[in-house]
């Protein structure tokens, strides 16, 4: 939903008088300037933004944003934003999150909201590791990490988020990285379009205790190999042009590209939900290159806003002063003289 | 006809039977009719934790109680003078509870081996016929085979003609009390409207009960019970839930801010959201969550858009609720939390009524975290005080707690409506419109301490609140120590404003130089408050005060306590308001307690007052 | 991990003295039934074995069984169960969960358990409704249901518990039907004997409130069409032999068996856990059958039991009050004579 | 030399400076020098919320007070005798507690423009210079500047070079105090083992600093505190934390009861996860779950089966874990919550301290719930409390929270150790093999009403226990309403009757006759008992009380309470136990309250109690 007369406004206008809080050098600062980028760029007015947050690092996003925004109890912003949107559909509403945040303690709000659809964007940022409380494993660590609360290790095995989501039934899946503005715009964008719920996993570096967690999908030497940026029609083609992947069967392998010859390579389908969990599932094998782009995108289910107001406006009653005394004595209601 | 007609001020009438057998509707509609006849009524359902209990068993027994009478009536009633026992079950759980020489209805059918062997009964020990029910009035009757037979012409199925029983037994009441068959005709009309042969098989036992009361002599005589004198007005039956629902919607509806209900279905608070969500017409979104965390996170969404929200629970879904009740107490945001309470602690007893969560919600958060407390005195009351609930939330910018229980949520009492033009006026804080002459601040604050809200969609008022500390005025996060205190003070004090716009207390009985003061708070007010009647007809000159606001206080409550050295606090928990009463006020104040997951009896209370009196 | 001497017993030793308190002809009876025929077959002694529960009818199961069982609190139980299971990891450890307990209130310990992968085994009785609390819709009831709190339908599609299961990287992941005796045995038995977390999706007719919500697959008439029972290295037939699903590319789609030849029809593993996502989704998708059976199996991945148990025996400590002691002064103690 | 000598009794330092400047080790250093040497210490670690909040502001300052004394120290001093100051914002936020004619050490580097405008001082106006400190001893040195010549013949980078500074002005500060550097140069090459030029640097500059004061002459004079006259025994520094972790992990074995930690980490609890994960050689379990739900839940099985559940968190987590509080009570399983207070409500202050979560511990849960509660009263006392907690829930079989706080969690002091031997023993009433004897009623109960658990996997014990309300001794579900009654008093009683087996209360100072009397709970120990000494030496007979036992209360404290007209009642809240004490005892107690955030300081105390007295 758009509103119908959008203000001009630019990125500087959505600075805060609040100081930033984030550890220099925090990929936490990459994705709030996308941000700001981008909001210019989309359909509604400033006012009509919201951040809604959880607890942790990255929850702290909204103060930095000068649009409308919460920054709610830990692992509770989903919900919290679903009353909002469906109170208020006209409005954009954005979930700022963690791994932590969204995955640990947020997780049971995240899978139902994801079902449920309604028309919000929810930007997960993962660093794999809790930052605010200072360095304990997250539902996205992976197993063997040692940190402040496993110091011998975790035996607990991550989450896929990509895979938890479209097992959720989300209709719009998506990663990007903090270290590509580009692609985080082209994707936040693409996530504001879509009509329903958007999730975005965006990997993020927390440089104090969990450094370099994605650096080979990062750096430039070993990113060509370690990653690959789908696109809706495209082939799946990585390794600076060298390499694509086919599937054979239901298994996706790497071949090499000859020529500049893709043919036969897997064609992305962005409305392929099945393609999209084989694509999820790269996650679990180190040979296969870890997918970014919009993994997923349906649009062909309706947003739960937008069933509520269907519901609303069919039974909308004009004169509901009127209406309340009636309903108060419909039922076997009698009169004494 | 040979029977005559025995004139009664007020009668109590237990309907009971194995959970299957319909009873709560027959109770139902004796009560609907005794209303509409112009009766007061006071009504007691209580049902088994189970949705199906077994058959025939002891804890598969379902029950109705029902006190009618022809001038106000407070509460169901302490005993029965009428039991009605379709089995055999049915009559061993409720016996104790008749008075003597009361009068028992029983269906024969539910006495046979099988029965007894299920209520544990020896079958050699019919209580029927061993003699043991000399003390009352028995009268029995083949009340399944008679409804089989009088319904045979319909052709139902064996179950299907067995369940008209409960019209059976409904007709026959209806005779005993000298009552219309119309009101119960129409209704199963409407109900069956798509399955005719059970209409009129339905219409037919109902019939046939009634017939067989006139013709068969059985009983001795009549009943009357003339209509209570009521003042003018229109009037219907209501019960706790809908009467919460109802005062909810009545103050959107009067504020002109729609609902949104954020909650999840525990007993006995579901009838609310079941009730609400027929009313999407006044823009009402029902949002039945994922658990009661997101129940009320939504709401407070929902409100902090510039909607009402509002959740609804009982007590182990309110403990879940405790955190957020905190963050909608930092953002001050307009908040209605409805808890109904039932017999805890943990699972507890979740069909059964009980007082015990005040203390939660009075002090049940982490932090220095106020929260206004009301409660509901009578099922219609429900409809004031969650009106009430409504209109503090909105003009203090608050969360709210408004407490009802299993008791006030499924009894019912006639209630003389009261339309909108009658109910208070409801302002509210939401800023909506941008607003050039001077600069927005959050957290600036009006007379009273409640906050102006610039919902999201307001041009020029962007802004950023949270559940962290907040430096006054501005809202920006503050760590500040001097500013926490005072925004702790300022919260607190908030709070307590409340009660400069509230009624001030009034004695329900006696007044400050009385002998000795009950207090009580929420539903146990019909039992309280007939307890004191009785015992100042008795010549004790006992007052009561009856809260119904709890936090804050209403202002003037010290002042009347101050006379008193004898001061009681009757309440179903082990002890919860007296803990308040004591504290705030330095009484040497005496609980009155139970914790039985029942309502007291009138009895109760008077036996322990004048044992302590005297 | 089996007990070493298990004693014998027998169903009727199962039988506890508290009566049976569900609805006559609650699908829940016919699941208790089988339980109590298949641990006597099972390697645990009676006394080992444990049901967890939390609150709705169904979690009313362990009073009827004379084992160990807890009845706890809503949606928790399988968070309790994972306490239980760590702490005692010689005991058989089953969650009586039902669609509202473990997918609604209790869907986050759901989905972390099982990515965890303790050794539990989740029974998840699910009549897509809520019974105890007298008829709400549940996050399984169809979209538009028809319920006490959606009286003009709900607006809230419903999850799919096997995909959920997947996409929450569940190891063992299976369904029955209450109607069906034997094929449940046969599964709990399978349940049992996965090492790791294995989930059983049990379809379960609740007759009070959601009457025959399963009736087209457990009626003799319609059973053979809906319904499709895979098993291990067996092509995917159904319709009483007459019709079979091959995989073309990645759908799945119904074909006619002709003269009973099987071949190229979808082979069913058990190991593969793209096929099982593919599987998962014939629910979207109301021509192809609904699946029974193990839809998927892995038993690769190390339960966190025993991982916990690995890290407790490295690091055992024979004498504890000397090692605690020395522990107190290890940091930095000094003496004061 | 020409520097001379003073003899102090006790000094207060503050060290500040920007909180990547590494001030929270050189305190910790400076504070376990000292205490290795023999002071008596208090600590007082003070960060921001931010993990790295942004470099040179104000809300960017860290600081660690740190009190040493010759004799007995109780807090951390409510002001500084010496501030060091390593930027501008660092002496902007601390010079209000600077006493007059403090000393300043200031890092000239740290007040250069760019440090002056981040600090919001105006550029032209650097407090080193205009004559704002001349009521101070200011001593200023260009430390940063300095440090990075010491260490440059080692070639670390200019970053790596200057993030030595702390350690040059530890170097300096033990000069200042005639401190022994051995045990900081132990530390650092443990530290940096892997890393040798750094810990080379690190050393260097810690010897330049110290070098620096001895030849510079810019101090007039040494500071020496004697070492305190301590007891014969083995000591170390331990902060509340620790202690904490050390006191659950010692009751584990000595009960041979292993421990189930469930928990979620949150500040300021998280160091105890930390801790006690370190530890699985002791059979171990610790679990960090997705939430506190699933926390204290897992932790409630690991009890069923027979180990020693425990869960940790703070106020907000706490608030999530109310519900399964409440099927522990019902389950009548050993359990212990520690709650690691924190400043709220909601998300509140998270790095601060504060006793807000007192009225959640006792009434925070639906129904009748009665909790043991217990609070330490130093960061030492945690070990012998949490201890407590252990022995209270495994001898008692109910749950127990304890309490402690940010002040304490963080917070360090000399603590003679006591080993196990000279613990009190736990006993546990886990069943764990078959017995013939008698039939195994789970809700059978001893004489203190706490019950025998059979655990899973004992045959013949098979039993079902859960959340509903259950029958007494069998342990059936019963909604019976006798039953329910006497099932709610009997766990009322069972946390009476721990009473029975606490230590009585004594008066830390005074008297039952005293003039007046101080009630204090918890981590306000230190202060109170400070300032009610010196009130004592000033000639006030004020009595002090200070409750480790809450809920139930030390049998004895009414009898100790009679004689008193003037009871105050100290807290760091907006009033919580004073509630408990008007309540209980009908004593017109006044609250002596603060909510800042912050520990009380002495004269807070003092001066209220002055003027209340006058
Ligand atoms: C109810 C509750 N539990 C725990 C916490 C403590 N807490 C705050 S943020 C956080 C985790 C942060 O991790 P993540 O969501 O990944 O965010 P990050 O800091 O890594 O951006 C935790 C455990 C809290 N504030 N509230
Ligand atoms: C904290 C809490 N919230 C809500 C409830 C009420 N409640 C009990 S069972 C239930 C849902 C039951 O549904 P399901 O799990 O599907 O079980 P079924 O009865 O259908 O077997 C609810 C909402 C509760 N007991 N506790
Ligand atoms: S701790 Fe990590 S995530 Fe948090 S601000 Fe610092 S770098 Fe970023
Ligand atoms: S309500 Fe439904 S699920 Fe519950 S016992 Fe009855 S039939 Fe079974
Ligand atoms: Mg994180
Ligand atoms: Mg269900």
């Amino acid at each position: 939903m758009e509103t119908a007369h959008k203000t001009i406004f630019t990125s500087k206008d959505l600075e805060t008088d609040q100081e930033v809080r984030w550890c220099p050098g925090c990929g936490d600062y990459a994705i709030l300037n996308s941000l700001k980028k981008v909001l210019p760029e989309l359909d509604h007015s400033k006012e009509d933004f919201v951040f809604v947050s959880g607890i942790g690092c990255s929850s702290r996003l909204p103060y930095y944003m000068d649009t409308y925004g919460m920054h709610s109890i830990h692992g509770r912003a989903t919900a919290i934003a679903l009353g909002l949107k469906t109170s208020r559909p006209e409005l954009s509403v954005w979930v700022i999150t963690g791994d932590g945040d969204a995955l640990s303690i947020g997780g049971n709000h995240l899978i139902h909201t994801l079902r449920r659809n309604p028309n919000l964007n929810i930007l997960l940022f993962n660093n794999q590791i809790y930052g605010l409380t200072k360095g304990q494993y997250s539902p996205t660590s992976e197993i063997g990490k040692i940190t402040k609360s496993s110091p011998i290790g975790t035996v607990d095995s991550p989450f896929n988020p990509i895979a938890l989501a479209l097992g959720s039934n989300g209709t719009f899946v998506a990663r990007t990285l903090d270290r590509d503005p580009k692609h985080q715009q082209e994707i936040y964008k693409r996530a504001y379009h879509h009509s329903g719920c958007s999730l975005v996993e965006v990997y993020q570096n927390c440089n104090v205790f969990n450094d370099g967690a994605f650096e080979i999908m990062t750096e430039k030497d070993s990113k060509p190999f370690t990653t690959i940026f789908v696109e809706h029609g495209k082939p799946l083609v990585f390794a600076n042009g060298t390499k694509g992947i086919v599937l054979e069967g239901l298994k996706a392998k790497v071949v090499d590209i000859i020529n500049g010859n893709t043919e036969g390579l897997w064609i992305h389908d962005e409305s392929d939900s099945m393609k999209a969990y084989i694509l999820s599932r790269f996650f679990d094998n180190d040979e296969l290159p870890r997918p970014f782009g919009v993994l997923y995108a349906d649009a062909s289910k309706p947003s739960l806003d937008g069933l509520i107001q269907a519901q609303l406006k069919e039974k909308r009653i004009d004169n509901k002063t009127l209406a309340f005394n009636d309903l108060l004595k419909s039922k076997n209601s009698w009169e004494v003289q | 006809m040979s029977e005559t007609t025995k004139r009664e001020q007020h009668v109590v009438i237990k309907f009971a039977g194995d959970s299957g057998d319909g009873v709560q509707l027959t109770g139902t509609q004796f009560a609907e009719t005794s209303a509409l006849f112009g009766n007061d009524i006071a009504t007691f359902p209580d049902f088994p934790a189970e949705i199906r209990a077994p058959i025939g068993t002891l804890p598969g027994v379902s029950g109705f109680q029902l006190h009618i009478g022809d001038n106000e009536i407070l509460t169901p009633g302490d005993t029965y003078d009428v039991l009605v026992a379709l089995n055999a079950a049915a009559l061993k759980v409720n016996l104790k509870f008749l008075k003597p020489n009361g009068i028992i209805i029983a269906n024969n059918d539910g006495f046979d081996d099988k029965n007894l062997r299920l209520a544990k009964i020896d079958e050699n020990d019919n209580p029927l016929h061993n003699g043991s029910l000399d003390a009352y009035q028995v009268f029995t009757a083949d009340i399944t085979k008679l409804t089989k037979l009088a319904v045979a012409e319909f052709g139902l199925g064996n179950k299907e003609a067995e369940r008209c029983k409960n019209m059976y037994v409904l007709g026959l009441v209806y005779w005993l009390f000298d009552r219309n068959l119309q009101h119960s005709i129409d209704f199963i009309e409407k109900q069956f409207s798509k399955k005719e042969l059970v209409a009129k098989s339905n219409i037919k036992a109902l019939q046939a009960g009634y017939h067989f009361g006139e013709t068969s002599e059985m009983f001795g005589n009549r009943f009357e019970i003339a209509a209570a004198v009521y003042k003018k007005g229109t009037y219907r039956s209501i019960n706790g839930n809908q009467a919460t629902a109802l005062g909810l919607l009545g103050a959107s509806v009067k504020s002109g801010i729609p609902i949104f209900l954020g909650t999840y279905p525990i007993t006995p608070a579901s009838d609310i959201l079941h009730e609400l969500s027929k009313h999407k017409g006044f823009d009402l979104i029902s949002f039945q969550a994922e658990d009661e965390i997101a129940g009320i996170c939504s709401a407070i969404g929902a409100s902090y858009g510039g909607r009402l929200g509002v959740t609804t629970s009982s007590g182990p879904g309110i403990a879940l609720k405790t955190e957020a009740i905190g963050l909608a107490t930092m953002l001050e945001l307009p908040l209605v939390i409805c808890n109904i309470q039932r017999g805890g602690p943990s699972t507890g007893l979740p069909t059964k009524t009980e007082q015990s969560d005040l203390l939660q919600a009075l002090y049940g958060r982490n932090g220095e975290c106020p929260l206004v407390v009301i409660a509901a005195s009578t099922p219609a009351d429900c409809y004031e005080m969650s009106y009430m609930a409504v209109k503090i939330a909105l003009e203090h910018t608050v969360p709210v707690m408004f407490l009802s229980d299993g008791y006030l949520a499924n009894g019912a009492q006639p209630w003389m409506i009261k339309t909108l033009d009658e109910m208070p006026e409801i302002s509210s804080h939401f800023i909506r419109q941008a607003n050039d002459s001077k600069e927005y601040q959050p957290y600036a604050r009006n007379a009273d301490l409640s906050r102006e809200h610039a919902v999201p969609g307001t041009p020029g008022m962007e802004h950023r609140i949270g559940g962290l500390e907040k430096e006054n005025i501005t809202g920006n996060i503050s760590y500040d120590a001097a500013n926490h205190e005072l925004m702790v003070k300022l919260r607190a004090q908030k709070v307590l404003n409340v009660a400069d716009t509230l009624p001030l207390q009034t004695f329900e009985h006696g007044n400050k130089d009385s002998k000795a003061l009950i207090i009580g708070w929420g539903s146990t007010f019909g039992s309280i408050s007939t307890a004191v009647k009785e015992l100042r007809e008795e010549g004790l000159d006992i007052a009561h005060i009856h809260l119904k606001y709890i936090n804050p206080l209403p202002s003037n409550l010290g002042e009347m306590l101050q006379n008193f050295d004898k001061v009681f606090v009757a309440e179903l928990n082990n002890g919860q308001l007296i803990r308040l009463i004591r504290d705030k006020f330095l009484k040497d104040a005496q609980g009155i307690n139970k914790i039985q997951g029942q309502p007291f009896q009138i009895t109760e209370i008077k036996d322990i007052i004048k044992h302590n009196l005297q």
